[in-house]
């Protein structure tokens, strides 16, 4: 019985690993591929089912007619994730530390309602922001640029912020703050004094949620964008559409999806830790 | 000097209801009430943690009810052992000190110092995590006192602690602030015990208010109501109904009950009270055992008599085997008499005299 | 009167209220106009565009197969998931680095990862009919059928959001406490006992959450559909998203597409709130 | 039912001990007879709970034997052991009514169901729970939720021991008299042996028929509540047992005897070489103090005096700065500053001998 269940779990997990180890290996595989390689049907290992070549890595870095350039794009990724990341993460850290340990009243409207109407952003599909930000853009004269895109995005990332910060203060004691009061300090220096030195935890796993979210839009990307700054996601995308070879488009996505699943580690550890249970109820 | 007028309280689980009092500077009082009788709540409106509804605070004549928290010269220690996680033990005592603006090196002097007064000397660089309950506790007195605020409060402070570590920190709190003069401090507890031991004046909480305060071994002797009698006894007072006729005291069943030297009021019922004490082997009355345990040299035995149930605590150890029969006397001396309105009606011979 | 209590929830707050309300309120109004491709600009229809709404067949059909899609793979994710957390949760020995290749899904690009998986399921360069023709399986039309394509995307869908599942709920089996598992053996309880006794009740909280937060996200599904299917073939695999976005920024009607997304937004507050409020009383039993 | 024997049972955490500090517990004997009530004290990590967890199967020991019966259960898992085990914290199956919870033992043992509902109804009734068995288990108090954990060991008929793992310790303190009660009469009726952790002395003495006292991961003393009392085997169970805990005066030897300035008390001195620190064991509530300074074994003068109620702690310089504490009724009727008459009787004052009893 014991032995049946054990092996069970085995096979379970080892197919589920192929599973999930599938793609990017097919896709590391297709990216060392030639013409050749590709049209003669499914091949999977170099030098035994094909002839590798590089030339998918070396066209990410060239530039001109037969290049794709993923320098810009990459760039262009990095630093709108990160602005927003970082924002949404200290307007959001504040605001759940207020609503988790203050009265707010506004006539009917109570904490309990604002935390929803921060939440309840998640639920708003993208497409139905979409055209209004893209007129409301214009108007700004953001359109195309970095600062429209974190705009937008810190709309995305602050719920999360919110979301996950508001569980994890709600873990710690209101007592520590009350007593830093006591203590001598006032409402905002017993925050900073004494509550965001014990925050970290949270604010490792708000900030990974937001970098994920973030990293991986595409929509609104899609929409906002068009030549003057372009992320990744939406550049992959207008490769795709067009006639590139797969193991360019192989190259770029792994190269795309690489700095993100390192933050797996990190999102592994938090959560072996127990230290993100208060993110979830 | 402290004085307190009509605190009372919403919102919260337990509020507080019309509450007044004056404290006096260097005495300690021990608030005694059982859970939810509102003495963290007293504690918390007292800091500015709790709003009030209604009441003004004022200390030393000042009017600080309006007060923010970190101005009111007062200090707190949790019942949870509450530390800053993040700060060395030191730190943690010196972190008040630095936010009444005194420079690093002098806080951490002062802190040092108090921190071996409470015999933490050795464990400056730890975190408190790494210490145990009993030293967590320490830290947070070495920190509420290191200010020397006004006003020392202290939430059940023992109560999470093991059995013999509360009797020894409990043996060392009057000497950790014996050389008080000026302060007041504040010591709530749900143990009797506890209360009578380290206060100089015992006040007694229940449902959100205060309803008697006083010398302890004069509140035990005369307590002036039932419900103190009750949060103040233990092992626990028995209650029996009963009544008075033509001058004689009877329990319920029928049973004369002793009266020597008791003044009785007037014809018609009233709860006798027995305390452990009262209640002596051998005697006219006849009971069973329902159980008998040990509690140090003295063994506590329940009774069941016909009229109620009632617990008689004798010298040394011995045993008594449950479901047997006992007959046993009543002390008078040790009776109180109360009213069915809940007062203290108890008149004793020698006292008119 | 401004006190430090403002101070912590007032940046926030004026910030998304400044970039959400606006879009808002602006959505609204275009959606009682007859804004688009021939008249651009804001007049007056009254509500006109809603009642085209209400007859728009194509759209109450992309919002069936919606919810079905999202019904599906939340399932399908919380089983998975649930059954990947119960088995790591005790395992020491190559644990940690199995956990971490379970999360790393979750972590990819949606639209990159369904670059990859239109290759995938390429009908005769992929790898998938390779496989299954070695096994003597006739190739599939993976992205040409509509059966196909449904699945495909069912697929990337589980591959991409399971690891949020499993995240969710080994975090939350790891911070359960012993006791309760002693006592279910003391009591003589075996592995299925157990489970159904111990562990589900316990992580009924988490479930719901884990649930509830899975349906919202998968119900706004449109970039995986775009990459891989573009909604096809036909109308197969268009989702609500997808379909107000092609009346909206492909065929350019503003103010249909507004009255679409508003209607959807509507539908799916109300059918998520009835779902979180029957989550709660089947997994959790309250009774309010 | 069964006889609990430890046979020589110890538990390190480490593979390879080295040395005594290893272990968490040192190997220890003992007898626990069938339908008793046993208490484990000692204050946290003695190795009270290592030594639980040893007996419900949740730890393997690294040393020794567990015996039920004379039958060998040291490598038996915890579901055949028929042991039962009341938390810290109440366990309940929550999305159960209080019924259902208290068939579940049975159920999963296949019980009948006629069978079931007999058992369910007599363990409700000893429990009297009768009121709450349709009632939602979650519902209950944390009391009550106590004694829905006890009732599911109850239900069953073969339960050898009942684990009480300080079960008392999220109960409100008004409770605690009453659970404590009830304990004690179901150990009556039914006859099952009951075996209570905790760190409160005065729990363990009202509880236990016998009380094992631990320090260190080492067996101090085990006995009943007045051998513990009355004849401490050493200074630390004397500190322990007891409050305030015993006086120890510190002994010269001399001409012969062992004597204090303190009082004129006197013990036989040793044969052997004395380098070895000899000390009187004294119980505060074995000393009686009079108004009469002369005919008596010492005079003290009273410093400090705690009411504590019906009776009160007296604390009181001897002679050579001596410091005792005495219990008393009597408290009342004494000022600070006076002096008192001690007597104590000679069977009182116990001899110990680098802090072991040596009489």
């Amino acid at each position: 019985m014991n032995k049946f269940y054990h092996t069970l779990k085995t096979i379970f997990l080892l197919g589920w690993s192929i599973f999930v180890v599938f793609p990017f290996l097919w896709a590391l595989s297709t990216s060392f591929k030639d013409a050749n390689a590709i049209t003669s049907g499914a091949t999977y290992i170099p030098w035994v089912d094909f002839e590798p070549s590089t030339q998918g890595w070396t066209s990410l870095f060239t530039t001109g007619s037969q290049g794709i350039n993923i320098v810009g794009p990459f760039i262009d990724s990095a630093v709108v994730t990160l602005i927003a990341s970082l924002v949404s993460l200290i307007l959001g850290t504040l605001a759940a530390y207020g609503l988790s340990r203050f009265e707010y009243r506004l006539g009917f409207v109570k904490n309990s309602d604002i935390t929803f109407f921060f939440i309840s952003q998640r639920i708003m599909p993208p497409i139905v922001l979409a055209i209004p930000f893209f007129l409301m853009l214009k108007e700004l004269g953001a359109l195309d640029t970095i600062f429209g895109l974190v705009l937008v995005y810190i709309a995305l990332l602050l719920p999360i912020a919110v979301w996950v910060m508001t569980d994890f203060f709600s873990g710690i004691p209101k007592e520590l703050d009350e007593m830093a009061m006591t203590d001598g300090c006032s409402p905002i220096g017993a925050f900073f004094r004494v509550v965001l030195p014990n925050s970290v935890p949270g604010l490792v796993v708000a900030g990974m949620f937001c970098l994920i979210f973030g990293w991986n839009d595409f929509f609104f990307a899609f929409t906002l964008t068009f030549t003057e700054t372009q992320l990744l996601p939406v550049s992959i995308v207008s490769l795709n559409s067009s006639v590139t070879p797969w193991w360019s488009l192989s190259a770029f996505a792994l190269i795309s999806v690489a700095p993100l699943a390192c933050v797996a580690v990190i999102v592994e550890r938090y959560m072996s830790r127990g230290t993100m249970t208060g993110a979830i109820r | 000097m402290l004085q307190i007028d009509h605190l009372t309280t919403a919102d919260a689980k337990v509020s507080l209801d019309d509450v007044s009092f004056l404290f006096e500077a260097g005495k300690i009082y021990t608030i005694l009430g059982r859970t939810g009788a509102g003495k963290t709540e007293l504690l918390r409106a007292l800091m500015g943690l709790n709003p009030l509804t209604h009441g003004s605070i004022k200390l030393d004549e000042k009017d600080i009810t309006e007060e923010p928290i970190r101005a009111r010269n007062m200090s707190l220690v949790y019942q949870q052992f509450i530390n800053y996680p993040h700060l060395s033990v030191l730190d943690n005592v010196a972190f008040p000190l630095r936010r009444q603006g005194k420079d690093k090196a002098q806080a951490q002097a002062l802190a040092s110092t108090m921190l071996a007064t409470v015999g933490l000397g050795e464990f400056l660089q730890r975190r408190p995590a790494q210490l145990s309950g009993g030293q967590q506790q320490r830290v947070a007195l070495a920190r509420a006192m290191v200010k020397q605020s006004r006003i020392l409060m202290l939430d059940e402070p023992l109560a999470n602690l093991d059995y013999k570590l509360r009797e020894q920190l409990r043996e060392e709190f009057p000497r950790l602030v014996a050389d008080n003069d000026e302060s007041i401090i504040l010591y709530t507890t749900t143990e009797p015990r506890e209360a009578m031991e380290l206060g100089n004046t015992m006040i007694v909480m229940h449902n959100g208010s205060i309803i008697a305060s006083g010398a302890p071994a004069e509140l035990f002797a005369n307590p002036s109501t039932k419900d103190t009698a009750s949060v103040i006894s233990d092992p626990p007072i028995s209650f029996i109904p009963g009544f008075v006729r033509n001058r004689e005291l009877y329990f319920n069943e029928g049973h004369q009950a002793p009266s020597e030297g008791l003044l009785l009021p007037e014809d018609g019922p009233v709860t006798i009270a027995l305390r452990p004490d009262a209640i002596e082997p051998d005697g006219a009355f006849n009971a069973k055992i329902g159980l008998s345990e040990f509690s140090g040299s003295q063994t506590i035995i329940h009774l069941d008599f016909d009229f109620g149930r009632a617990i008689m605590m004798v010298e040394g150890i011995e045993t008594f085997a449950a479901g047997d029969d006992i007959s046993v006397s009543i002390q008078s001396e040790h009776i109180m008499l109360f009213a069915p309105d809940g007062r203290n009606i108890t008149l004793r011979n020698n006292q008119h005299g | 009167m401004l006190s430090s209590k403002h101070f912590f929830l007032l940046p926030a707050l004026l910030t998304l209220v400044a970039i959400i309300l606006f879009p808002l309120i602006f959505t609204v109004r275009v959606s009682f106009s007859s804004w688009d491709v021939f008249q651009s600009g804001l007049d007056f229809i009254g509500g006109s565009n809603y009642v085209r709404v209400f007859e728009d067949e194509r759209f109450w059909q992309s919002l069936k197969r919606l919810s079905l899609l999202s019904i599906i793979s939340v399932s399908l994710q919380y089983t998975l998931g649930f059954a990947l957390a119960l088995a790591v949760w005790k395992q020491v020995r190559g644990g940690r680095s199995l956990r971490v290749l379970f999360l790393i899904p979750m972590m990819t690009t949606p639209v990159v990862m369904s670059v990859i998986w239109r290759t995938v399921f390429h009908e005769s360069l992929g790898p998938v009919n390779d496989i299954l023709s070695a096994f003597g399986v006739a190739p599939v039309l993976w992205l040409s059928s509509a059966t196909g394509a449904f699945i495909s995307v069912l697929i990337v869908e589980v591959w991409q959001w399971t690891p949020f599942m499993f995240l969710l709920l080994l975090a939350g089996l790891v911070s359960l406490p012993k006791e309760p598992y002693l006592a279910a053996a003391i009591d003589g309880a075996g592995t299925w006992r157990t489970f159904w006794q111990v562990t589900f009740p316990l992580m009924a909280p988490i479930s719901i959450g884990a649930l509830i937060i899975r349906l919202i996200e998968a119900s706004k599904i449109m970039d995986t559909v775009y990459v891989l299917t573009s909604g096809g073939p036909g109308t197969a695999t268009e989702t609500s998203s997808y379909y107000i976005y092609i009346r909206g920024l492909r065929d350019f009607q503003i103010g249909y597409s507004a009255a679409l997304s508003l209607v959807y937004l509507v539908i799916m507050i109300i059918s998520l709130t009835i779902i979180a409020k029957l989550l709660l009383r089947t997994l959790v039993g309250k009774d309010e | 039912m069964a006889k609990i024997v430890l046979e020589n049972l110890g538990h390190s955490y480490s593979a390879n001990p080295n040395g005594e500090y290893d272990y968490a517990l040192k190997p220890v004997n003992l007898t626990w007879q069938d339908g008793k009530t046993y208490a484990l004290l000692g204050p946290s990590g003695c190795g009270k709970t290592t030594m639980l967890n040893i007996i419900s199967g949740l730890v393997s020991p690294s040393h020794g034997r567990l015996l039920f019966d004379g039958q060998d259960v040291t490598n038996i898992p915890t579901s055949e052991r028929n042991i039962a085990q009341v938390f810290q914290f109440p366990v309940i199956y929550s999305t159960k009514t209080v019924r259902q919870n208290l068939a579940f033992p049975l159920e999963c043992r296949r019980v009948a169901p006629a069978r079931i509902r007999q058992r369910v109804a007599e363990v409700a009734s000893l429990l009297d729970l009768g009121y709450a068995l349709d009632m939602p288990a979650r519902k209950l108090s944390a009391d009550q939720k106590q004694l829905i954990s006890l009732g599911r060991g109850l239900v069953r008929e073969d339960v050898s021991a009942i684990l009480l793992d300080e079960p008392l310790t999220v109960i409100d303190p008004q409770m605690k008299f009453m659970l404590r009660r009830k304990l004690r009469e179901i150990n009556r009726q039914t006859g099952v042996t009951m075996i209570l952790v905790t760190h409160d002395q005065s729990e363990a003495m009202s509880f236990a028929d016998e009380i094992v006292v631990m320090k260190d991961g080492l067996l101090q003393q085990s006995g009943t509540p007045e051998e513990l009392f009355s004849r401490p085997q050493n200074d630390f169970v004397g500190y322990f047992i007891g409050s305030p805990p015993m006086n120890m005066i510190n002994l010269e030897a001399r001409q012969g005897v062992l004597a204090t300035d303190a009082l004129s008390l006197t013990h036989q001195a040793p044969t052997e070489s004395s380098n070895l620190l000899y000390q009187m064991g004294i119980r505060p509530e074995h000393i009686s103090l009079v108004d009469d300074t002369v005919a008596n074994i010492g005079v003290g003068i009273i410093k400090k005096i705690e009411h504590l109620g019906v009776d009160g702690i007296v604390t009181l310089e001897l002679a050579a700065n001596v410091i005792i504490k005495a219990k008393t009724r009597k408290h009342t009727q004494m000022t600070v500053g006076t002096a008192m008459g001690i007597n104590v009787r000679h069977n009182d004052a116990l001899l110990y001998r680098d802090g072991v009893l040596a009489l």
